[in-house]
């Protein structure tokens, strides 16, 4: 059960953190959220990312990926996380490429995933209908058709849902809400007839969607896997996803908190630098036990994943649900420390906050991983 | 004035409220902030409703209830007073005027301004049409107020003011700023520190609005370059100003201890918000367990912090009220308001997050007003010298 | 809405005040204890207590008692929980006497009330089966015979049931788990035949019982209320004891506060007195602000039951789970402030520690109230 | 040595352990102190398994896997005693003897003592002939231990020691004690402490056990007057003893932060616990919700603290392990040991708070347990002793 990064991950680490701290860093995400031209991330950035092959660290070497894990995943998202590294490396390239890889047929498998990998094709993944990550919720019917399926109805806050190529809309094609039979899941182009793309703005600038279906035609091989037995393939792309995205939690927490320890360690007031007032002393000294605490958490699920364990589940529901709650204690703190610099909009803290409340509500909130902690121990 | 005054008084002011106050203005609590009335030449109504509503309360001195008579208030009594705002509560009639220079400035003038000073200000107070902001804060000077440094020079009949200010709130549509300067280094920080008014249209005056998390500006940076105050607008004497400052903290915690009155309430209900978008499952209980849980907490927590104020006014009355309990006010008001607004968005889950105010702008109201929320903790006094101060002066636990 | 003492209300509060300052302090409970002959009050100070009138602070004139209301009686419970005095005042003074008054014929009012007024009875209620507060999942079988009930079963931590003269039986006629009609209520005889008592010993080292029925006969006219109906009386009641646990909880938790805050204002480490380091006062000042919060709470419970408020249960659950969690935060503090000498026998703290953790249980924990709440908010 | 030894020396381990741990031994964890093995003269065997096991692991060195052979340990390398210990976890093993011979003076001797001293004391602690207690705190010295006055004479070839000593854990059951000493007043109170060692039945020692919460006495009040403790039995230099006792205490906060694992442990989980006291709805839920809730949190946080515990291992192992990390064990293992207690009282519920060892003794262990627990994070360094050391050593925080 490594905990730690061995030699070749922590080389890959350090290749991405120089390489972002160089060419996507806070400035650069500031500046691309200045724009306001819509783009959530830079194109000739995530070509150059592809490049140094992030974007195939997932994928099997069969289908011209790396097959390095996700221990080297999550410290490139560690990475992204310290410099809000905006990309669609999690969408498409551990999301998507996931349930491809696990649910498509060979056929799909070598249409998609090299190009994936090759950071030539970006995938999105419909899942939400409410304002809860709720996947067994799913209720968008999808009716076959003599010649496929119809779709009628919405998908909401599909991350990287405006820039995707390809869309992957879970949808249900039996059963009721909760069920876990009856899962369907179909390959969408970006371009589609009869659907709507409209965009979710959210406090952290990056890229949402909405998806409307009216009398949408899917051909029938746009099939991924097999008519109502997504789930599977499903809850093991969600963990991954999840893992990925409480590694970059983690990387943000850790940045909010550095920059925070540096503020006390710097601001004088009454005479003496705040950070030897014992009040703050104390409150740092335990969100740096929380932090290291949910630090091991996320390398354990990351590590799960690598391992093929069998407590996956529980591994992915303890990190999403720490790294959730540490976040957001971390990001009042750092805010709260700040003072009030920390509530303009001049300071970075401010952009970090925002991507962590996002964070905090993409693929599960505290509430939903506690409660899948509670069921899967029997209480 | 024995019990029956006081019913009298009630059925009284009752009877006018309905008859003066606007139905538009009964619609409460304002959904937004263009709905609170600032006053100041730069303000601009949004309704008649709205100005005939500000006109007829100041006419009877009623923006001001306390005030006396002789400076255009309504010189009533704590508990007349009390009545108005029950009143004002029951017909759900909105605030027709707030802002610093009733809550602020007003209080200071009554206390430490001179006879000429209350004549010329306070009436512009009451009837709106001065609109006040406040020069606390500066930029090596937040928590640690007493060390600031903006220098006002005597120059016989006038003081010559250089410095920079921070989180003057609305400086750029205010007329007046009531200001800290220093018009002496020797000694002590807190002494040497003074109060003086001036108009914000004064040569050497510049402000600039600092965009907040939210993109909008609510505070500006002001900046002073031999800006000249003449000497009549000195409030109390020279050295005099950190007693006034301390005096007005209070005013200032007490303002935002029950900053929730004066702000966007949301249109429905934190139950009615979370039925909506978490949604109850089959036995009627909320789908999410951890913010079912949240949720009580907090609407607990509100309930005892409403209990404690009420309380306080009671003992007040009854005249067994332990002073030093009411410091926990800011500090428990304001951490419960940052605590409400978070579990709001956190209900509306990824609804709650959304920047869109034009297809949203319902939730995007609400992920706002938290976001606003995360400075009640800090101005004014932060929650950690509220707790300083509670430590120390209500508790009397040890200096080092 | 009154959330303060009235002149009379103070008066009453001072005296009680100056009688177990001097007759049933802490020290008198410490004696009390390690006497350990099993008596877990001092009869003598009891009647003492009755004479005083406090025994009939809640008991209608017309039955004897002095109609007196709940704050007056909440402002009695304050101060015997600064002394950790203990007597049946809860168990019979308030619980038992309400059930006589409100579900009981005028034949058991005047049979019972003024015996309980003035002190020379004492009654106990049966309402637990299990380890957890639950009325509505009492399960005990009441069958009616010819001459009246038969019971099989037993009933769990009755408040002062080894010492009570009566005893008031929670049982089901009809109904099931957690069903609010079929519940019935029966009056027995300490030592009535086919009923055992076995004592529960508890840390607060007060007077628990056990109820052990074996084909107990019990006469028609032993009957309270009407049978299967005894659901509305037995709230009202329940309500009514949990406000005035939570006054004397308030009480108890005051006490400890205002003994840490002393030890922090004398007790010297590193050369400074403790109470000067910033994190201790921070979290002091905490501790303060939600004890006051929570005093108001439990006021406002006391004033709802006099005013027969229609918001009772809100006001009452509100202040049970808040005093809950607060005697926890501050018995935690408490101990751990206090250092070595906190867990320690000698020092009176702990006493008061034990006594909260029994309480917290007592007619509801923070669970059972917070679920009750959000089920009057509907949600 | 290479990854092949590791894995020989692992299959050996194992079957001596499966060969020579009596299978009375191999009932985890323990259901109760007396299930610990102290040793020491006063120290009575529960059973012939229980002296057997540990005089079998005494001879192999293995009651201290680390310390050398020639002092009677058992000469392994980190890796090898990590190898021992899992191996020992896997047939569920219990410990053969812990104490603070074991724990805490064994490895102060092995950095401090001469070598007269080692091959003096370590041989009879790993054999379990010597018990050894603590003499550190004082009446007035609790976590500002540096403030010690128990006052050590020089009388030309021993000591002559007056003073007072409190939570010395179990020195009415202990042979010797290691003892901080003032052998001078003048200069920083952090110097002049020396550390010295001497039998209990040294005259002049006089011990009185202290009843804690639980009625139970773990810990003793020890005076000394005029103890004579001959110059030999001076560990390291005179004034040295702060440097000795820093290095111990990292010791002591380790073995506490892994208090759990020599702690009498429920027999049952804590779900188990819950299922049966608590009982599930028709959903399979647990029917208090605040229970569930504090049960995710606190089963999420202890796995992340055996987590760390594993990863500082293993980037001790790769090299890359921040050692300012360490320094978090001792807060976070005792607050959640006594969290964790705390919440299996409440979900026992009135059953959690009964005190009857006769009639319910399962219950009342809990009970006990979670009281005992409180004094977790005040000994050895309480928790706030902790966060400053955190946050002045790990997070470099400046020093007011």
């Amino acid at each position: 059960m490594p905990l730690v990064l061995n030699e070749e991950q922590r080389m890959l680490r350090d290749s991405v953190r120089d390489f972002v701290t160089d060419n996507a860093n806070v400035d650069h995400f500031r500046t691309l959220r200045d724009k306001g031209d819509g783009k959530s991330y830079d194109p000739d950035t995530w070509a150059k990312l592809a490049e140094l092959g992030i974007s195939g660290i997932c994928i099997p070497e069969a289908h011209g990926g790396l097959d390095f894990g996700y221990m080297a995943m999550g410290a490139v998202f560690e990475e992204f996380g310290k410099q809000l590294t905006a990309s669609p490396l999690l969408s498409s390239a551990v999301f998507g490429a996931s349930l491809i890889e696990l649910a498509g047929t060979e056929a799909q498998k070598s249409k998609y995933l090299p190009a994936i990998a090759a950071g030539e094709l970006t995938v999105a993944v419909a899942i939400e209908e409410g304002s809860h990550h709720a996947p067994l919720y799913t209720m968008l019917p999808v009716t076959e058709s003599e010649n496929g399926f119809i779709l009628n109805g919405r998908k909401a806050f599909v991350i990287d849902g405006q820039s995707a190529d390809l869309l992957i809309i879970l949808g249900r094609s039996s059963g009721d809400l909760g069920d876990t039979d009856g899962l369907t899941l179909l390959l969408l182009d970006q371009d589609a007839a009869g659907m709507q793309r409209e965009n979710d703005r959210m406090v952290d600038s990056r890229d949402y969607a909405d998806l409307v279906f009216a009398d949408t035609q899917v051909s029938a091989d746009a099939l991924l896997g097999s008519v109502g037995a997504a789930f599977d393939p499903l809850v093991l792309s969600l963990d991954r996803a999840r893992a990925c995205l409480a590694a970059e939690m983690l990387g943000g927490a850790q940045e909010m908190f550095d920059r925070t320890i540096a503020y006390l360690q710097e601001r004088d007031q009454f005479g003496q630098k705040i950070g030897s007032f014992q009040a703050l002393q104390h409150r740092a000294a335990d969100m740096y036990t929380e932090l290291e605490l949910t630090r091991s958490a996320v390398m354990d699920a990351l590590s799960a994943l690598d391992e093929q364990r069998n407590d996956i589940g529980q591994a992915v529901s303890t990190a999403k649900c720490r790294i959730n709650d540490t976040c957001l204690h971390i990001a009042n703190e750092a805010i709260q420390m700040h003072g009030g610099i920390g509530v303009t909009d001049e300071l970075d803290i401010g952009l970090f906050f925002k991507r962590c409340h996002v964070s905090i509500n993409l693929l599960g909130n505290s509430g939903y991983h506690a409660e899948r902690f509670a069921g899967l121990n029997g209480f | 004035m024995s019990e029956i005054d006081y019913d009298a008084f009630r059925v009284e002011a009752r009877e006018w409220l309905e008859q003066n106050c606007p139905v538009s203005m009964r619609t409460p609590p304002a959904t937004d902030r263009s709905d609170n009335v600032m006053g100041g030449s730069k303000f601009v109504f949004k309704s008649d409703d709205q100005r005939i509503w500000m006109e007829r309360m100041a006419d009877r001195g009623w923006t001001a209830l306390e005030w006396p008579r002789k400076y255009g208030g309504g010189g009533l009594d704590a508990r007349q007073a009390k009545i108005v705002r029950k009143e004002m509560a029951k017909l759900n009639c909105r605030e027709p005027l707030i802002g610093h220079g009733i809550w602020m400035l007003g209080p200071a003038l009554l206390e430490y301004g001179s006879e000429e000073q209350k004549l010329q200000h306070l009436p512009n107070i009451v009837n709106g049409s001065i609109r006040w902001c406040q020069g606390y804060s500066e930029p090596g000077a937040g928590s640690d107020l007493a060390s600031l440094r903006c220098k006002a020079e005597d120059i016989g009949d006038h003081y010559l003011v250089n410095g920079q200010k921070c989180w003057t709130s609305d400086g750029d549509k205010a007329d007046w700023m009531f200001c800290l300067v220093r018009t002496d280094d020797s000694g002590p920080k807190q002494q040497g520190i003074s109060f003086v008014l001036f108009p914000m249209d004064t040569p050497g005056v510049a402000v600039r609005p600092v965009p907040l998390l939210t993109g909008e500006s609510h505070f500006c940076d002001t900046f002073l370059e031999n800006v000249e105050v003449p000497k009549q607008n000195l409030v109390g004497n020279e050295g005099e100003g950190w007693t006034i400052a301390k005096a007005l903290l209070v005013h200032e915690r007490n303002m935002m201890s029950s900053m929730d009155d004066t702000m966007p309430a949301p249109p429905k209900s934190l139950v009615e918000y979370a039925t909506e978008y978490v949604g109850l499952n089959e036995n009627g209980r909320l789908r999410d367990q951890r913010l079912r849980a949240r949720m009580v907490s907090q609407m607990m927590n509100k309930r005892a912090l409403d209990l404690t104020q009420a309380r306080a006014f009671e003992e007040g009355m009854a005249g067994v009220l332990d002073m030093r309990m009411t410091s926990i006010f800011k500090y428990a008001g304001t951490e419960n308001i940052k605590d409400n607004t978070e579990l709001l968005v956190d209900v509306l889950g990824h609804s709650g997050v959304r920047w869109d105010a034009e297809g949203h702008y319902e939730e995007t109201q609400r992920t706002a007003a938290w976001m606003n929320a995360l400075s009640f903790t800090i101005a004014g006094g932060s929650s950690e010298v509220q707790l300083n101060v509670i430590a120390k002066r209500s508790l009397e636990l040890p200096q080092e």
